[in-house]
C-alpha cells in the first residue's frame, strides 16, 4: 500500500466497513432539479440497485444546512456507508467527521471537501469527482484556438456564487490569459435554458459583432443558440460556441454544427463508486483521490460519442 | 360667533391642493412615466435600441409573464393571490410534453395538433386552478396558504410525471408558436395582445368584471347583494390557471424543451410584483389590466436594460428591488 | 305565545350543553396543532421507536428546520398578526449569516450582535416603509428579499465566507447539555419570551388589535405605525439570529443558502393557526407548526431508509398534502364554530 | 361668556380630491357644555371631527384647545391631549374582547404584564355605568351593533378627558339606551367635561344640548343657544331654506299605508322559526300591500329573523311559506331570486362595497337586468342610476364617486337605492333611516310609503328602533323579545308607551325593569 491509499487497516484510523454481500448505502444528494444532478443521482441509484445494495437517498434541495442535517439523519439511521455529493466544501467536511466518529465510512463524489478539515484517505475513504477548473480550462483553450487568440466573447455564467460556475470561470480565465480575448459581457443565467435564451437575445443586440460565446453549461448554451439563430446569426460558424457538460442534446448540436464543442462533465459516478465501496469492504486498497477523466467533445468525436452522452 | 364670514381658502390651502393634484397625476400615471424614462435612457445609452429587433425581443420575452399576470390581476382584484402559477406552468408543460411525445402522430397534424396540445395544457393547469378554487371557496382556506400548498404539490407532481428529466420538443407547431413571427412580431406577442384585449374588455364591459371588483371590494356585502361569490372565485382561479397553461406552451415552444424543474420557476413573484406595480391593490378591488401590462413592460425593460449594460446580478437585483418599490410607492393614492 | 316555565328551562339547559360542547371544541381548535404534534409524536414512538435514538433526537433539536425556521416563524407570527407578511425572512437570515461570518475575525460577540443588529436594521427599514411609507408589506418585503440576495452576494464577494470551526458561535451548535444542543436552549428561551410578549403585554395586544382592524385601531388612538415598525424589527432581529445559527451550523456564509425558507416559515405560522389576515394567532401554535414540519422532513428521510422509497418529488407532494390536510382541518373547525352569515 | 373657551376652531378647511368637505368651519365649545353639531348629510360634521382629532390633516384654519393652538397629527395625540372620540362608524376591533376594546391604548399592567383580571373587572363596571351587562371576555363581534355602540361609549368614558366627542352615537340605539347615554352625558357635564354631540334626531338635541352649531356645505352658518332657536328655524338653517317653507307636520313623513284586503293569503308566512340561537320561535306574516313594523329591544333578535328570511343564516327549526309555497332559502341569492331584498343594518361590513362607485353599488343586484349576454349596457345602467340618485337626493361629486368617500347618510341612501331598483316583492329594511338627516329621512319614508301604495302586490318588513317610525309607518307591528314573537299590534291604535311595555315585558302592565339581555 502506498502512503496515499486507504485501507481498513491503514493510516488515519478510517472506520471499518464490514464485508457483506449487500450494503445499505446512504446517499446525501445536493439537489435533483437539474439534468446534470439528476443524471448523477440516477447513476448512483441504478448502479447500487443493479448490484443488489440497498440505496437510501436524501435530497438537500439546494440547501447546505439541510444537507448537513440529511447526513446526520443518515448517521442516525445507521446506514453502512455514506456517500455525499457535497454542496459546499467546508460544512460537509465537518459532518463527515461526525460520520467518522460514528464509525461509518464516507465517500465523496463530484466536489471536493475542505482539506484543512477532512482529508481523503484519513477522514473519509475516497473522493471521486470531476474537476470544474479543468473543464473551464479546456473550454477556454478550445475557444482561444478557434479565435486565434483574439476576439470579443460573451460568457453565460452559471449561478453566481456556486462553485461549479466559479471554478469553470476560473479555469476559462486561466486558459485565455495572455491572449487578446476579451469577455465583453458576463451575465448570470442560473444554468437554466430559458435564461440563457433571454440573456442572449438581449446581449446579441448590444454586441452584434461578438465572436464567441462560452456558457457554463449546455442548457444555457442550447437556449443561447436559439436566440442567436432568431437574431439571424449562425452559431457555430459566425460565432464560436463552447460549453460544459456534454449532454446528449449538446452533442447532437455539435453534429448539427450549431455548437462548437463542449467539455464533458460526466455525471456517471455509479460504477466507479460502487467498485470503490465494494473494494473497501473487502479490505482492498482504494485510491483516495479519483478524478474522472472527462472527455472533450467537438466535431471530430461527437458522432462517435453521441450514444454515450447522458 | 353667531354669524360667520365667508373667507376664501388661504394661500396655504391652495398650494396644498395643487401639490395634491400633482401627486395624483403621478400616481395615476406612475408606471407610464417610469417606462418612458427608461426608454429615453435606452435610446441614449443602448446600442441600436431604436430597432425593430428591440421591440421583438422585449415583446417576446414579456409575453409569458404578461399572460400569467393578466390572470393574476383578476385573482388579486378578487381579494386572493396565487402562488402556484409557476407550478401550474410546470404541470401544463409536463402534460403537453407527454402528449407531444406519446401522440406524435396526432400532435403533428397542423392546427389540430396545436389545438390538442393547447387544450391539454390549459386543462391540466386549470385542474390545479380548480383545486385552488375549491380550497379557497369551499374549504375557506386562506388564498396564500391554499396556493402555497398547490405550488409545492404541483411542482412535485410535474417532476414526478417526467421523473425530473428533460423532454426535448421537436413538434414544429409548438416550436413555431414559440419562435415564429407574424407581421414581424413574435407570435407569442400576438397571443399576449389577444389575451390583454379580451381581458380589458371583460374587465370594463362585462358583468364578470363587475363581480370580481365587488367580491374584492367587500366579499360579505357582495354575497348579500347576490353576487355569486363562489362562482367568481372558481372562475378567476381557473381562468388564471388556464392562462398559465397557455404561457407554458409558449415557453416550451420557444425553448424547445420541457424542464419541469425550471419551467415557470419563480414566476409567482415576478407576476405578483407586476400586478401590484400596475396598480391593482393587494387587498382587492378594481382590476387594472392595462396597469399590469405596464408593470410587466417596466420590469421587462428594466431587466433588458440591466443585462444589455452587463450589470452584475447582485447589482441588478438591488436596482430591480428599488424600482419595484418606487413604482408601487408612486401608485399609492394618499389616503388623506 | 305562552310557554311553560319547564319547557323554557329545558331549552336553556340544552343550549347550555351545546355551549359547553362548543367550549371543548374551541379548546381543541385553539390548540389543534399542539394536539396534532403530540399525536404524531406518539404514533412515531409506537411505530418507529428507533426514530427516537439519542443521536437522532439531538440532531433534530439542533436542526435548521427547527431552529432557523423556528426563529423566523416567531418573527413572522408577529408580522402576520398585524395583517402584514414578511417575505424577506430568509434573505435577512442569509445576509446576517454573512455579516456574522465577516465579523468573525473580530470576535464572537461582535459577530453575534453585528448580525442581529443587521437583521434589526433591515427589519426596521421594512417596518418604516410599511408604517410611514404606507406600502403593502408583501411588496416591500419581496423587494427586500431581492435586494438582500444581491447584497449578500456583494458582501460575500460573489463567493463564500468560511469561519473557523472553533469560532465562538460554532460552539453554540456543538455544545450540548446531555443530548440537548445549546442552540435549542436559546431557541426555547426566545420562544418563551416571545410567548410572554405576544400574550401578556400591551404590545402583544396592540399587535393583535392592529391586525384585527387597522383603521379602528388608529381611530382608537393606537400608534399603528409604531406597531408595524416594531413587528418588522422583531422579525428582522429574529431572522438575524437565525442567520447566526445558520452560520454556526454550516460554518460558511453562503449567499445561495436558505432559498424559499420564508415560505416554510410562513407555512408553519399558518399551521399554527395564526390568521393570515391578522388579529388572531398564537406563539405555541407557531412553535408546534414548526416542530410538525421539521418532523415531517425528518420522518420522510427516515421512512426512505426503511425500504419504502419516496423520491424527492413525491416527498414534495406529500409535504404539500400534509400541510393541506392540517390547514383544511383547521379551516373546517373554524367554519364549524361560526357557521353564521355568508 | 366670560369663561375661556375649551375649544375654538376658526376657518377650518379640508378638501378631498374633487370635493370640498369643509370650507369655513367654526366651532367654539366652553367647559362643561354639551354642544350640538348639526347639519345635513354631507355637511361636514364627521370631517370636522376627524380633522380636529388628527385623522385628516386640515388644509387651513386654526384650532385652539385649552387656550393653546394645537394641531393633532393622530388620534393618539388627540387622546393624549384630552379629547376622546366616538366616531360615526363604530371603530372597534371585532376579534378582540370587549374589555380589551374598552381599554385598548391604556391597558392596566402589573410588572409590565397585562393585568387582565383588573381589566375585565373595570370594564364590567364601566359597562354597567352605560347600562349593559355582558361578559367582558367575549369577542366584541358577538355583540349587536347597539351593544357595540355602548362599548364605544364606555371606552370614551374610560379616558378622563376634557372633551368627549360623539358622532351620531344614538343612530343605532334604542330609547332606553339613549336615556342611559343622556344620564351619562349629564354626569359628564356636571364634572365639567364638555361634549360635542351630533345627531339627526331633533328631540335628542333639545333634550340634552346647551348650544348648537349648524354646518351647511362645510361652513358654519349659525351658532346659538339651544333654547334660542326653534325647531323650524333649526331645520331651515340647516337646509338653507326659508323657515316658512318648512311647514310643521307630523314626526315622520310616512303616510300610513292603506290596510290590505283582508282574508288574502299572506305574501310571507314565518312559522315558529328558530335560527342561530338568538331568534327562537319567531312568527311573522306579511300581506301584500302592507308594511309590518318589527319592534324590539336591543338584541331581541330582529336582525336575526331578517337574516333567516333572507337566507343569510340557517334555520334550525320552523318553516316559512312564500305565497303559499314552502320557502327554504339557502343563500341570499336564493332569496333574491324569489324577489326578496334586504338592506342590512351594518352598511359598512355587510351593506356596501366601499371602493365601488355609487353607480356600481346601486346596480350590483340587478346586473342581469342591465346586461345582455353578460355585457353591461352602460346607457341602461346610467339611466337607472340617475333616476335613483335624483329621487333619493344623494349628495356626491358624481355617480362615479366611490361610496366610501360619501358621508354616512348618503351611504345609507345608496344602500337603500340598491334594494329599491330591484323592485322586490318583499323588502326587508333593517334600520332604514339610520344616520339620515331629517330632510332625507322624510324622503326615504315617503318612498317606502309610496312604494307600497303604488304597488299593492308588494310588502315591506321594517325593523326600526324609532318608535315614531314604527308607529306612523306601518300597518301592523310585530314585537319581539328575547328572540320570540310576543305580540302583534295594530299600528293605528297603539301608543308609544304601550309599545314600550310590550317590548320590555311581553304583556301590558308588567314592570319594565327587566333589562334586555344583550348577549
Ligand atoms: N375620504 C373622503 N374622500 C372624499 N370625500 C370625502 C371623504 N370623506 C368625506 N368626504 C366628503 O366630504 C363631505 C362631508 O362628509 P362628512 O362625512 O363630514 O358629512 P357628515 O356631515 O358627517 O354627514 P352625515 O350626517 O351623513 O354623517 C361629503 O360630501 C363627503 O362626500
Ligand atoms: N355576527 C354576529 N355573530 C354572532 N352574534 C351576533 C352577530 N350579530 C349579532 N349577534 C348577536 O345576536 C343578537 C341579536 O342580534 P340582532 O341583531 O338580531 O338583534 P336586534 O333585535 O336586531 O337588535 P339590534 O337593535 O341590536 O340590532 C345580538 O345581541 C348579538 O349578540
Ligand atoms: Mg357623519
Ligand atoms: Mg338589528
Amino acid at each position: 500500500d502506498g502512503p496515499n491509499s486507504a485501507s481498513p487497516t491503514g493510516a488515519g484510523s478510517l472506520p471499518v466497513l464490514e464485508q457483506k454481500d449487500t450494503y445499505t448505502i446512504g446517499f446525501a444528494a445536493q439537489q435533483s432539479d437539474h439534468p446534470w444532478t439528476i443524471a448523477l443521482n440516477d447513476s448512483l441509484k441504478q448502479e447500487a440497485e443493479a448490484r443488489g445494495h440497498k440505496f437510501v437517498m436524501t435530497d438537500a434541495q439546494g440547501s447546505t444546512a439541510k444537507q448537513v442535517s440529511d447526513v446526520q439523519s443518515l448517521i442516525g439511521q445507521g446506514v453502512d456507508v455514506i456517500v455525499i455529493s457535497p454542496r459546499e466544501e467546508k460544512p460537509l467536511a465537518e459532518v463527515t467527521l461526525e460520520a467518522k466518529a460514528a464509525g461509518i465510512p464516507v465517500f465523496i463524489v463530484d466536489r471536493k471537501l475542505d482539506e484543512s478539515v477532512a482529508v481523503p484517505g484519513e477522514d473519509y475513504v475516497a473522493f471521486i469527482g470531476s474537476d470544474f477548473v479543468a473543464q473551464g480550462r479546456a473550454a477556454g483553450q478550445w475557444m482561444a484556438e478557434q479565435l486565434d487568440g483574439s476576439g470579443k466573447i460573451i460568457e453565460l455564467y452559471g449561478t453566481t456564487g456556486s462553485s461549479a460556475a466559479d471554478d469553470r470561470h476560473k479555469g476559462f480565465l486561466e486558459a485565455i490569459e495572455g491572449t487578446n480575448i476579451e469577455i465583453v459581457a458576463a451575465q448570470d443565467g442560473d444554468m437554466i435554458r430559458d435564461n440563457g435564451r433571454k440573456l442572449m437575445e438581449t446581449l446579441i443586440q448590444q454586441y452584434p459583432d461578438v465572436d464567441g460565446v462560452f456558457a457554463h453549461n449546455d442548457e444555457m448554451m442550447l437556449g443561447a443558440i436559439t436566440a442567436m439563430q432568431a437574431a439571424g446569426k449562425k452559431p457555430g460558424q459566425e460565432i464560436v460556441t463552447v460549453s460544459v457538460d456534454g449532454q446528449k442534446e449538446a452533442v447532437q448540436a455539435i453534429i448539427d454544427g450549431t455548437l462548437g464543442a463542449t467539455a464533458e462533465c460526466n455525471p456517471r459516478f455509479g460504477p466507479k463508486l460502487m467498485d470503490a465501496i465494494e473494494a473497501y469492504g473487502s479490505g482492498q486498497a482504494v485510491d483516495p483521490e479519483q478524478v474522472n477523466n472527462d472527455n472533450f467533445f467537438d466535431a471530430t468525436n461527437a458522432p462517435a460519442e453521441l450514444a454515450n452522452a447522458f | 360667533m353667531t354669524q360667520s364670514t365667508v373667507t376664501a381658502p388661504n394661500a396655504q390651502g391652495v398650494s396644498r391642493q395643487r401639490s395634491i393634484r400633482r401627486l395624483e397625476f403621478i400616481s395615476r400615471n406612475g408606471i407610464w412615466i417610469a417606462l418612458a424614462a427608461l426608454i429615453a435612457f435606452n435610446v441614449v445609452a443602448s446600442n441600436g435600441f431604436l430597432s425593430w429587433q428591440t421591440l421583438q425581443t422585449n415583446l417576446g420575452q414579456m409575453s409569458t409573464v404578461a399572460i400569467c399576470a393578466v390572470g393574476m390581476t383578476f385573482i388579486i382584484a378578487k381579494g386572493g393571490i396565487d402562488l402556484s402559477v409557476g407550478s401550474q406552468m410546470a404541470v401544463a408543460g409536463a402534460v403537453s410534453g407527454a402528449i407531444i411525445t406519446s401522440w406524435s402522430g396526432l400532435t403533428s397534424v397542423p392546427v389540430v395538433g396545436l389545438i390538442v396540445v393547447l387544450t391539454a395544457a390549459m386543462l391540466s393547469a386549470a385542474v390545479l386552478g380548480t383545486a385552488n378554487g375549491f380550497l379557497v371557496a369551499n374549504l375557506r382556506v386562506q388564498p396564500i396558504v391554499a396556493t402555497l400548498v398547490v405550488m409545492i404539490t404541483g411542482r412535485g407532481l410535474a417532476q414526478l410525471m417526467t421523473s425530473g428529466r428533460l423532454y426535448e420538443i421537436t413538434n414544429s407547431q409548438v416550436l413555431n408558436l414559440g419562435r415564429g413571427t407574424i407581421l414581424g412580431l413574435p407570435t407569442m406577442a400576438w397571443v399576449m395582445v389577444i389575451v390583454v384585449v379580451l381581458a380589458t374588455w371583460m374587465n370594463r364591459k362585462t358583468v364578470f368584471g363587475r363581480q370580481v371588483f365587488a367580491v374584492g371590494g367587500n366579499r360579505i356585502a357582495a354575497g348579500l347583494a347576490g353576487v355569486p361569490v363562489r362562482r367568481v372565485t372558481y372562475t378567476v382561479y381557473m381562468a388564471s390557471a388556464a392562462l398559465a397553461g397557455l404561457a407554458a406552451v409558449l415557453s416550451v415552444g420557444v425553448n424547445g424543451t420541457v424542464d419541469t424543474a425550471n419551467l415557470g420557476l419563480g414566476y409567482e413573484f415576478t407576476v405578483i410584483s407586476a400586478v401590484v406595480v400596475g396598480g391593482t391593490s393587494l387587498t382587492g378591488g378594481k382590476p387594472r389590466v392595462l396597469g399590469t401590462i405596464g408593470g410587466v413592460a417596466l420590469l421587462q425593460l428594466l431587466s433588458y436594460t440591466l443585462a444589455s449594460h452587463n450589470i452584475a446580478t447582485e447589482i441588478s437585483s438591488l436596482v430591480q428591488a428599488g424600482v419595484i418599490l418606487l413604482a408601487v410607492a408612486s401608485q399609492l393614492r394618499r389616503k388623506s | 305565545m305562552e310557554r311553560s316555565e319547564r319547557e323554557t328551562q329545558s331549552r336553556y339547559a340544552k343550549l347550555k350543553t351545546r355551549e359547553r360542547f362548543r367550549d371543548f371544541r374551541t379548546l381543541i381548535q385553539g390548540n389543534s396543532t399542539v394536539f396534532m404534534l403530540s399525536s404524531v409524536l406518539v404514533l412515531l414512538a409506537v411505530f418507529m421507536p428507533r426514530f427516537f435514538n439519542p443521536y437522532n433526537v439531538s440532531t433534530m433539536l439542533g436542526s435548521q428546520d427547527l431552529i432557523c425556521i423556528g426563529l423566523m416563524a416567531i418573527g413572522a407570527t408577529f408580522v402576520i398578526s398585524t395583517g402584514g407578511i414578511d417575505l424577506s425572512l430568509a434573505g435577512v437570515c442569509v445576509a446576517s449569516s454573512i455579516v456574522a461570518a465577516l465579523l468573525a475575525p473580530y470576535g464572537a460577540w461582535l459577530s453575534l450582535f453585528g448580525a442581529i443588529g443587521f437583521g434589526i436594521l433591515i427589519g426596521a427599514i421594512n417596518g418604516a416603509l410599511v408604517a410611514w411609507g404606507r406600502l403593502p408589506s408583501f411588496i416591500v418585503t419581496l423587494a427586500m428579499l431581492m435586494a438582500l440576495r444581491g447584497l449578500s452576494l456583494i458582501m460575500a464577494d460573489r463567493g463564500r465566507v468560511p469561519v473557523d470551526r472553533d469560532f465562538g458561535l460554532v460552539v453554540f451548535q456543538n455544545t450540548k447539555l446531555g443530548i440537548v444542543p445549546l442552540v435549542f436552549i436559546v431557541f426555547a428561551a426566545i420562544g418563551i419570551v416571545s410567548w410572554f410578549v405576544y400574550t401578556r403585554t400591551r404590545f402583544g395586544l396592540h399587535v393583535l388589535a392592529v391586525g384585527g382592524d387597522e383603521q379602528a385601531s388608529l381611530m382608537m388612538g393606537l400608534r399603528v405605525p409604531l406597531v408595524h415598525f416594531f413587528v418588522f424589527s422583531i422579525s428582522g432581529g429574529l431572522s438575524g439570529l437565525a442567520g447566526v445559527f445558520l452560520l454556526a451550523k454550516t460554518t460558511t456564509g453562503n449567499p445561495l443558502e436558505a432559498q424559499g425558507w420564508e415560505l416554510t416559515a410562513i407555512a408553519a405560522v399558518i399551521l399554527g393557526g395564526t390568521l393570515l389576515t391578522g388579529g388572531k394567532g398564537t406563539i405555541t401554535g407557531t412553535l408546534s407548526g414548526v416542530a410538525l414540519l421539521a418532523l415531517v422532513f425528518q420522518v420522510l428521510n427516515y421512512v426512505n431508509g426503511m425500504g419504502i422509497e419516496i423520491n424527492t418529488y413525491l416527498q414534495n407532494v406529500i409535504r404539500g398534502l400534509f400541510v393541506l390536510a392540517v390547514v383544511v382541518v383547521q379551516a373546517r373547525a373554524v367554519l364549524g364554530s361560526k357557521k353564521r352569515r355568508t | 361668556m366670560d369663561q375661556e373657551p375649551l375649544l375654538h376652531i376658526e376657518g377650518l378647511q379640508k378638501s378631498f380630491s374633487g370635493t370640498t368637505a369643509l370650507s369655513d368651519a367654526c366651532l367654539t365649545v366652553y367647559p362643561g357644555e354639551v354642544h350640538a353639531l348639526m347639519g345635513q348629510n354631507g355637511a361636514g360634521k364627521s370631517t370636522l371631527i376627524k380633522t380636529l382629532t388628527g385623522i385628516y390633516t386640515g388644509d387651513g384654519g386654526k384650532i385652539e384647545f385649552c387656550g393653546q393652538p394645537i394641531n393633532f397629527r393622530s388620534p393618539y395625540e388627540a387622546q393624549r391631549g384630552g379629547i376622546s372620540t366616538i366616531y360615526q362608524e363604530i371603530n372597534l376591533v371585532g376579534l378582540r374582547s370587549v374589555a380589551e376594546n374598552v381599554f385598548l391604548g391604556q391597558e392596566p399592567t402589573r410588572f409590565s404584564a397585562l393585568n387582565r383580571s383588573r381589566m375585565d373587572k373595570e370594564a364590567k363596571t364601566l359597562l354597567a355605568r352605560v347600562g349593559i351587562d355582558v361578559d367582558p371576555r367575549l369577542p366584541l363581534a358577538r355583540l349587536s351593533t347597539a351593544a357595540q355602540q355602548m362599548v364605544a361609549i364606555a371606552r370614551a368614558l374610560s379616558f378622563r378627558s376634557k372633551l368627549v366627542i360623539m358622532d351620531e352615537p344614538t343612530s343605532s340605539l334604542h330609547d332606553r339606551e339613549v336615556d342611559t347615554l343622556f344620564e351619562v352625558i349629564d354626569n359628564l357635564r356636571q364634572d365639567g367635561v364638555s361634549v360635542i354631540f351630533t345627531s339627526h334626531k331633533l328631540d335628542e338635541l333639545y333634550r340634552i344640548c346647551d348650544k348648537v352649531t349648524i354646518l351647511r356645505d362645510g361652513r358654519t352658518v349659525r351658532t346659538s343657544p339651544m333654547a334660542d332657536i326653534s325647531r323650524i328655524e333649526l331645520v331651515a338653517t340647516m337646509l338653507g331654506k326659508d323657515p316658512r317653507q318648512i311647514e310643521a307636520s307630523g314626526q315622520t313623513a310616512f303616510e300610513r299605508p292603506k290596510a290590505p284586503k283582508p282574508g288574502v293569503e299572506p305574501l310571507l308566512d314565518v312559522r315558529r322559526v328558530s335560527s342561530g340561537g338568538l331568534c327562537r320561535d319567531a312568527a311573522l306574516s306579511l300581506h301584500a300591500g302592507e308594511v309590518v313594523g318589527v319592534a324590539g329591544l336591543l338584541g331581541s333578535g330582529r336582525s336575526e329573523l331578517a337574516a333567516a328570511v333572507y337566507g343569510m343564516s340557517a334555520i334550525d327549526s320552523g318553516d316559512m311559506e312564500l305565497s303559499g309555497t314552502p320557502y327554504k332559502p339557502r343563500s341570499a341569492r336564493d332569496a333574491l331570486k324569489k324577489r326578496i331584498s334586504l338592506t342590512p343594518e351594518d352598511r359598512k361590513v355587510s351593506g356596501l362595497v366601499g371602493p365601488m362607485s355609487i353607480s356600481e353599488n346601486i346596480t350590483l343586484s340587478i346586473l342581469d337586468r342591465i346586461s345582455t349576454f353578460g355585457v353591461i349596457r352602460k346607457n341602461r345602467e346610467e339611466k337607472i342610476v340617475a333616476e335613483m340618485i335624483d329621487s333619493l337626493g344623494v349628495k356626491s361629486s358624481g355617480p362615479q364617486q366611490p361610496v366610501n368617500e360619501l358621508s354616512g347618510g348618503n351611504q345609507q341612501k345608496v344602500l337603500l337605492a340598491r334594494s329599491l331598483v330591484l323592485e322586490p316583492k318583499i323588502l326587508i329594511l333593517d334600520e332604514p333611516t339610520r344616520g339620515v338627516d331629517v330632510g332625507a329621512k322624510a324622503e326615504i319614508q315617503r318612498m317606502i310609503s309610496s312604494m307600497v301604495a303604488n304597488n299593492r302586490d308588494r310588502g315591506v318588513i321594517m325593523i326600526s328602533s324609532e318608535m315614531e317610525e314604527i308607529i306612523e309607518g306601518s300597518n301592523r307591528i310585530m314585537i319581539m323579545r328575547d328572540g320570540e314573537t310576543v305580540a302583534f299590534l295594530d299600528a293605528s291604535t297603539v301608543t308609544n308607551g304601550q309599545l314600550m311595555l310590550y317590548m320590555a315585558s311581553g304583556d301590558t302592565g308588567a314592570d319594565v325593569s327587566k333589562t334586555g339581555d344583550i348577549r
